[in-house]
């Protein structure tokens, strides 16, 4: 395989993984405070709509930032019917799915009715920075991308200084571990539960239009393909930690786009085959890290074994 | 009541006229308390009487029904935890609040005022706070992986860097040996005579005398006795909480039968124990078998392997005849098992009488007892489970009536082979305990075997006929009942012949070595 | 008694809430909301044909969810029943081929109902297998495995059908050839696609009725909530993940043949047709009874007919109406189970943990951060 | 179009003719299932019929009864549009012999007719040729392709692209086909686009409508020309679409609809081709200047030559 050619799958795994790490960062604040959002491909698929609606008339900014806020109203919705009215998490999760699909599809072919041209509206311009977006393989991949995707890092590390610096990241992993030690400590769980998944919602909103503003410029049904289940695989992968998530992304956009770009190559194998690639590598290192994780889980509680490393000083 | 001086009354936590009720049940009714500043002031009562209510209220966790509080003489009226802080009143509740995957230093940070983190100012703050109590606990472990004990102090700790006036403590002792309880009682002296004042709430009656001032009685949620310690027996305080008590039995001599149980060079390992490491030991038809050693030393590891919960991964485990008996095995050739966490054992959604039928019917009818029909609500009065509602659910139950519960189930269907048990009195008031080691004596008369681990000294030496002490994973030491004394036993807790003695003789376990501070862990 | 009052208030102002959203759709769309009302009404009840498409659209829906009730009790959350519907539907394809194959015209029905049914069930099991050895041996979450088998599942249909399955016809969807005249099944009701296999789903509600009486669904559910307890009363963590999810990969997978034999009669695509998370959602509605889960299907299946019914009646209104109402009406229906179960002094729904029974340990004890969990509800004094 | 009732009797005694229709998927895709609704809304316009059109049909157990449900609601004319629904209008069209169906599928569908079920196909090998032939004819090489999944259509089609490839340009050079494994996922086909602009595709030919939108955004990103793009992908995305080959399903459907009307229908099969005007392309594109002039006479040619039989696609 040519240098080209790795250029062109890194580049493209970029691309690719960028939703995945943006709705990725927002469910791993959810799951990190022990809740589960089945409903990020939904919330995906309306913002990437409500984004092109709204960015054929008032522009990129106002696209992205509508998209955000459907995120947050189907979230705020779910926060409401699973966590005040008690519902099942999973079963409003497939809900919201549902609705996010069937609402995107419908808006759409009322907005663009049979005979009509899809409206598109323009992307995301790419960043150039001469010189060095013409180094060879990495080059385009890391200088030539849309902003988006540097908006995503700059997302990816903000999350990593939430849970590090602040009472808030702190606050979430401790209503996840431990929800009843936490309310006795004084956290409120079921604010900071809420908290977190407006942040997811906010963010898989966000995820959707960057598909639809970043790289398309336009909305089809179910331009989603989803990504938003597999991005429940990647914040397992990563361990729910930012970094651990972007990482995740970025190997199953890798896998995608080296996935469709060893096609026009001379290897020809079943393009099923192919297909399915990214998933099964992705499911292999859902095992690795989960044996991994449960070895230096055993490994910790041998290292500190209580009664031997620390001792009492009686007075 | 005491003459206290005007200082002192001046900033006084006061509590008048509490009441709550919890649906049907009374648990509190018109309760008086005043906490003086420097004082001890120990709450107790029988399980149920309302003393971790009467607790979170002061602590801002729960909102009385009716009734005023004041701190100094001005209204005080926490709406949650937070409040209570901000005004000096802390609490280490019964179930302890720290997050396990975060470190004690994560735990402090976790509602401090700042949006911000700043842990090197926590940790040097922390760091002071451990100094001044005397007290050595890693802070930057999660605190899942500390002892019990450790957590314990910790919580205490993190209360006091916060800056409590006023800590509440509920039953921070039930789960300690007697050094840990000694050190922590060093330190809550030592924070009176800062000005501190401290609420202790307790099942052991002695330690009322050992460290209280002051002592108030609750019984069915109403207060039946405040006044000064000093003037109080143990006796007294046993009186007055659950009227007049039997005295213990007299120990009838048990002469042991065949081993029912044996162990021979199990390893074994566990992620929050210690691992085993060549444990041998046989329990004998008839005879009470004491494990004593400090939390954290393995035994849970051997309950687990006793009771086919763990699998060894080397060495023997046989019952009967039958080698590498898996745990439904051990249960069918009846195993009774106590566990040390009563959750364990407990479904909380499962009613009572499903509880106790729980083995007939999930094991089918070839069930390990022969039982007698006997219906579930006699059973539950039997061991005075309250309410003794076969209907209501498990997990509704106070924690000492989860207790008996777990215990009339494993204990009251049938007369035993086996009682495997660790802790099975703690948390419960002196009745229902001395209710509990009766019924353990008696399946002990009837032919069980019986092996009790507990952190109460005084409970082993009352119960077992022979004391095994762990330390580090290793049975260190093993006398017969007539050669323990506190003394030893204390010594072989701490590991200070364990390095010496690979045998679990009694001769060599207790003459072997002079302790060297070395020898320290 | 408030709180049923508060139930059925509540399930009011879920037909409210579904009428208004329905309306202001269809008012969108510029049609008559009345005249897509009625169609909806229509869409379920108007003709035998449209109550036997009730019936077909239950069946999948409800068999899933029934062979569900064992792997949710125990708190086994698998989505897994896609990739087992196609496994099942290509194990009974190729079995009722390859036997047409073997034996010629001669083979009487039974014979191939049989074979379709096993070879189905063998399917589906076989393929649930693999998350369920991947949960016992390497603590690989259910959910996700299920969910990324899914995806491998279709890519093995769609190599499966354009390959050694597929069609000598010159088609453009993918298919299998024409099943065997003999191994199809006769209708239930003549005139419409409902099939004799609809009766199936009534006997396995009875099964699981039973089923749910019997000791071994007790452990079941003391394992979900205290394994170590579990572990005394003989059930193995093993012994639960293969069992359960083997159950539900058997039901899958005669979903599957089910589908070819009583419906397509051949095997295409779409076999499996999002059954994995509507079968999911069914079970946890019924509340894991088998008679809340059969209304709770034939409730799923009407509102897919119904929203044909508002398009039919209206003309302009697109189809995609029927997924936003069914995605309403789910989420209504959930909030009125929650409500209702809540003030019933049930416990609230348990969260569905993605470190579910994975983070038990291979001997059946709860590793600490299980073990904080249920500690931490627990009152420990 | 308007709201209709559907007519109660079978009779087009009104004169109107009662259609119902079914797309495999949604009606503004701007391609395949489109071209019928188009066609559906001209004729209503002049006033032949009135029509009634349920799109996402493809899944067979969900047509059948909206097929069913047509018929016995005494639609006069129902279009199933697509291979997907093939079996499903002959299995329902038995028990209503008084109602008339069209079917379609491949090639072979057409000595399938039944007395009420007329067939339908198009041509497959000119789409395909025609496609090929402009993209030759542009000498842009290599050229790449991205498609939605290998099914045997999509294969058919490619096999005859490339012969129409070679005949305008025989030294073209064409990269394998890339395929995004999805009808809809147009991010995975932008970057398989881009990708293979990367390796230096001058110009990328698609015939998916769901993933046109992605194509068309990657190679207007880049400024590489395209072929095949339907509208579905948005303004943008045409700028740089040199061409597509488009159904016209106006003539088909017009002529059922008349035989309806007349009581003839029934007995035969159809195939749209470039000849009976059933296939049409897009005016050519010349992209800014970067497309040969020629490149429009040429294809006028080509389809006279189809014409008079003087070039055959085999
Ligand atoms: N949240 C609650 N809901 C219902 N009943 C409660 C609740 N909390 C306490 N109770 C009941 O109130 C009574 C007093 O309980 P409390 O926990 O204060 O007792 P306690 O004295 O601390 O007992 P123990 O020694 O067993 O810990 C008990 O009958 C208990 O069952
Ligand atoms: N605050 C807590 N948060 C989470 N888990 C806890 C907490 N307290 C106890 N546990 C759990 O309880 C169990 C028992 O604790 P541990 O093994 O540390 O002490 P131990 O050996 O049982 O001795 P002791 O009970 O005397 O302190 C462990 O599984 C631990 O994870
Ligand atoms: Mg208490
Ligand atoms: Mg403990």
């Amino acid at each position: 395989m040519s240098i080209e050619l790795w250029a062109s799958i890194l580049a493209g795994a970029i691309v690719l993984a960028t939703p995945l790490v943006i709705a990725g960062l927002g469910e791993g604040f959810v799951e990190r405070a022990g809740r589960l959002n089945l409903g990020i491909e939904g919330m995906m698929i309306l913002g990437a709509f409500v984004a092109v609606f709204v960015a054929s008339f008032a522009g990129l900014v106002a696209g992205l930032v509508a998209a955000m806020l459907t995120g947050l109203v189907l979230a705020a919705l779910m926060n409401l019917v699973v966590y005040r009215l008690g519902a099942n998490e999973i079963v409003v999760g497939l809900a919201i799915t549902m609705l996010g699909l069937g609402l995107s599809t419908y808006l759409y072919q009322l907005w663009v009715p049979a005979g009509q041209t899809n409206v598109s509206v323009p992307t995301a311009p790419k960043l150039d920075l001469g010189i060095l977006t013409d180094i060879p393989l990495i080059g385009p991949a890391l200088f030539g991308q849309s902003p988006l995707v540097y908006g995503a890092l700059v997302l990816a590390i903000a999350a990593w200084a939430v849970f590090r610096f602040t009472r808030f990241g702190l606050q979430v992993r401790a209503v996840g571990a431990d929800p009843t030690s936490a309310a006795l400590r004084g956290v409120r769980p079921r604010q900071i539960g809420a908290q977190t998944l407006l942040i997811g919602g906010a963010l898989a909103g966000l995820a959707g239009s960057v598909i639809t503003l970043g790289s398309i410029g336009a909305f089809s049904p179910d331009i989603t393909a989803g990504r938003g289940y597999i991005v429940l695989a990647i914040v397992i992968m990563g361990r729910m930690t930012p970094v651990g998530i972007a990482i995740g992304a970025l190997l199953f956009g890798f896998l995608q786009s080296f996935s469709l770009l060893a096609q026009s190559t001379a290897i020809q194998l079943p393009s099923e085959l192919y297909q399915t690639f990214p998933y099964a590598i992705t499911l292999i290192v859902l095992v690795l890290t989960s044996r991994a994780a449960l070895r230096r889980h055993l490994g910790r509680h041998v290292r500190s074994k209580p009664g031997r490393t620390q001792s009492l000083t009686p007075a | 009541m005491t003459s206290t001086s005007s200082f002192e009354t001046g900033r006084a936590l006061v509590a008048r006229s509490v009441s709550k009720t919890f649906g049907a049940t009374r648990a509190l009714h018109d309760v008086d308390i005043v906490v003086r500043p420097g004082t001890v002031h120990a709450l107790v009562g029988e399980n149920g009487a309302g003393k971790s209510t009467l607790a979170k209220i002061l602590a801002g966790i729960q909102a009385p029904d009716a009734g005023t509080m004041t701190i100094g003489g001005a209204a005080y009226a926490p709406h949650d935890r937070a409040a209570a802080k901000a005004r000096g009143v802390n609490m280490v509740p019964q179930q302890l609040s720290l997050v396990g995957e975060l470190s004690l230093l994560e735990n402090f940070l976790l509602v401090s005022p700042r949006r911000l983190l700043r842990r090197r100012a926590a940790h040097t703050l922390l760091s002071h706070t451990l100094e001044r109590a005397d007290v050595d606990v890693d802070l930057t472990v999660p605190t899942r992986s500390l002892t019990q004990a450790h957590r314990q102090l910790g919580e205490i700790v993190v209360a006091l860097a916060e800056g409590a006036t006023t800590l509440i403590l509920d039953e921070p002792t039930a789960s300690l040996g007697p050094h840990e309880v000694g050190g922590l009682f060093d330190h809550l002296r030592a924070l009176c005579e800062g000005g501190t004042a401290i609420v202790l709430i307790t099942h052991r009656l002695e330690e009322v005398g050992a460290v209280a001032d002051d002592v108030s009685v609750l019984s069915h949620g109403r207060l039946v006795h405040h006044g000064p310690a000093a003037e109080l027996s143990p006796d007294r305080v046993a009186r007055l909480m659950v009227g007049e008590l039997p005295p213990p039995a007299e120990r009838a001599p048990r002469t042991p039968g065949d081993t029912v149980l044996e162990l021979r060079h199990v390893t074994a390992v566990s992620d929050t124990d210690a691992d085993l490491e060549a444990v041998s030991l046989q329990v004998r038809a008839g005879e009470i078998v004491g494990v004593a050693g400090v939390a954290g030393s393995g035994q849970n590891t051997l309950m687990d392997v006793l009771a086919g919960l763990t699998v060894p991964r080397g060495g023997t485990v046989r019952i009967d005849d039958l080698d590498r008996p898996r745990a439904v095995d051990l249960l069918e050739r009846g195993v009774a098992w106590i566990p040390e966490e009563r959750s364990d054992g407990l479904v909380p959604s499962l009613s009572l009488g499903d509880t106790l039928s729980l083995y007939d019917n999930a094991v089918g009818s070839a069930s390990r007892r022969p039982k007698e029909r006997r219906d579930a609500e006699s059973t539950l009065q039997d061991f005075d489970v309250r309410p003794a509602n076969p209907t209501l659910a498990a997990g509704g139950l106070s924690g000492g009536n989860q207790q008996k519960l777990l215990v009339s189930r494993e204990l009251g269907t049938g007369s035993p082979r086996v009682v495997l048990a660790y802790g099975p009195t703690q948390g419960l008031d002196l009745r229902a305990a001395q209710a509990i080691r009766e019924r353990l004596v008696a399946a002990a008369e009837s032919g069980a075997a019986v092996l009790v681990a507990s952190h109460d000294l005084e409970e082993l030496m009352q119960l077992a006929d022979r004391i095994l002490v762990m330390f580090s994973g290793r049975i260190a030491a093993e006398w017969p009942i007539a050669e323990v004394t506190t003394d030893k036993v204390g010594a072989a807790m701490a590991g200070l012949n364990s390095t010496a003695s690979s045998t679990t003789s009694p001769t060599t376990a207790t003459s072997t070595t002079t302790p060297t501070t070395e020898d320290l862990p | 008694m408030s709180g049923r009052v508060r139930g059925w208030m509540l399930a009011g102002s879920v037909v409210v809430a579904v009428l208004v959203v329905a309306t202001v759709l269809i008012l969108l769309a510029g049609a008559d909301p009345l005249t897509g009302l009625q169609g909806l009404i229509a869409g379920v009840s108007s003709s035998p044909y449209r109550v036997g498409e009730l019936l077909v659209g239950a069946v999948p829906i409800a068999i899933v969810a029934l062979t569900l009730i064992p792997a949710l009790r125990a708190g086994v959350f698998s989505v897994g029943a896609e990739g087992q519907v196609i496994f099942g539907a290509i194990f009974a394809t190729a079995a009722t081929l390859g036997t047409a194959g073997l034996f010629g015209e001669g083979v009487p029905a039974p014979v191939y109902w049989v074979i379709g049914m096993v070879s189905g069930a063998l399917g589906g099991a076989a393929f649930a297998l693999l998350p369920a050895w991947l949960a016992e041996r390497w603590h690989v979450n259910i959910i996700l495995s299920t969910l990324l088998l899914n995806y491998i599942a279709a890519g093995f249909l769609g190599w499966t059908l354009r390959t050694w399955l597929a069609s000598d016809e010159n088609t453009a969807t993918p298919q299998s050839p024409q099943l065997p005249e003999a191994s199809a099944l006769p209708d239930l009701i003549p005139g419409t696609r409902a099939h004799i296999g609809v009766l199936l789903i009534i006997v396995v509600a009875v099964l699981f009725e039973w089923w749910r009486r019997t000791s071994q669904a007790t452990r079941i559910g003391v394992f979900a909530e205290r394994p170590r307890l579990a572990l005394r009363l003989g059930t193995t963590r093993a012994r639960t993940l293969y069992g359960t999810m083997l159950v539900s990969g058997a039901g899958a997978g005669v979903v599957g043949w089910l589908q070819v034999a009583g419906v397509n009669e051949r095997l295409f695509n779409s076999v499996s047709g999002g059954v994995g998370f509507s079968g999911l959602a069914v079970a946890l509605l019924g509340a894991l009874l088998p008679g809340g889960i059969l209304l709770a299907a034939l409730f799923f299946s009407a509102l897919t007919a119904g929203a044909l019914g508002i398009q039919s009646a209206t003309g302009t209104v697109p189809s995609s109406i029927a997924d936003v109402i069914k995605g309403v009406l789910l989420l209504g229906v959930a909030a009125v189970a929650g409500v209702t179960a809540r003030s019933g002094a049930a416990r609230p729904a348990a969260a569905p943990p993605l470190t579910d029974v994975a983070s038990v340990a291979p001997d059946g004890e709860p590793t600490p951060a299980a073990a904080s969990v249920s500690a931490g509800t627990e009152e420990r004094s | 179009s308007a709201s209709t009732e559907p007519a109660a009797s079978g009779e087009p005694a009104s004169g109107v003719i009662t259609v119902g229709a079914l797309t495999p998927g949604n009606a503004n895709d701007g391609a395949f299932n489109q071209a019928l609704a188009d066609a559906l809304a001209q004729l209503e316009e002049e006033g032949l019929i009135t029509y009634e059109l349920r799109e996402q049909m493809a899944d067979p157990a969900e047509s059948e009864p909206v097929i069913a449900d047509f018929a016995s609601q005494g639609v006069d004319l129902i279009i199933g549009h697509g291979i997907e629904l093939g079996d499903a209008i002959f299995s329902v069209a038995e028990d209503f012999p008084d109602v008339a169906f069209t079917a379609s599928g491949g090639a072979d569908i057409l000595e399938k007719y039944t007395d009420n079920v007329e067939t339908w196909t198009y041509d497959v090998s000119q789409v395909g040729y025609l496609s090929g032939y402009i993209a030759g004819l542009t000498q842009l090489s290599p050229i790449g392709r991205v498609e939605s999944l290998e099914l045997d259509f999509i294969t058919a089609t490619d096999a005859f692209f490339q012969q129409g490839v070679a005949a305008a340009n025989p030294s073209a050079e064409l990269l394998p086909v890339v395929y995004a494994g999805s009808f809809d996922d147009a991010e995975a086909a932008a970057s398989a686009t881009t990708g293979l602009i990367g390796q230096g595709a001058q110009l990328v030919y698609t015939t998916g409508d769901g993933i046109a939108a992605g194509v068309g955004a990657a190679a207007a990103d880049a400024g590489v020309p395209t072929v095949g793009v339907s509208p579905a992908a948005g303004e943008e995305a045409l700028s740089v679409n040199v061409s597509t080959v488009d159904l016209d399903m106006y003539p088909i459907v017009k002529a059922w609809v008349e035989e309806v009307a007349a009581g003839e229908f029934g007995g035969k099969g159809v195939v749209s081709t470039l000849q009976n005007g059933g296939l049409t392309y897009q005016e050519i594109n010349d992209v800014n200047g970067t497309i040969p002039a020629d490149v429009a006479t040429k294809v006028e040619e080509l389809i006279a030559g189809l014409t008079d039989g003087s070039v055959t696609i085999s």
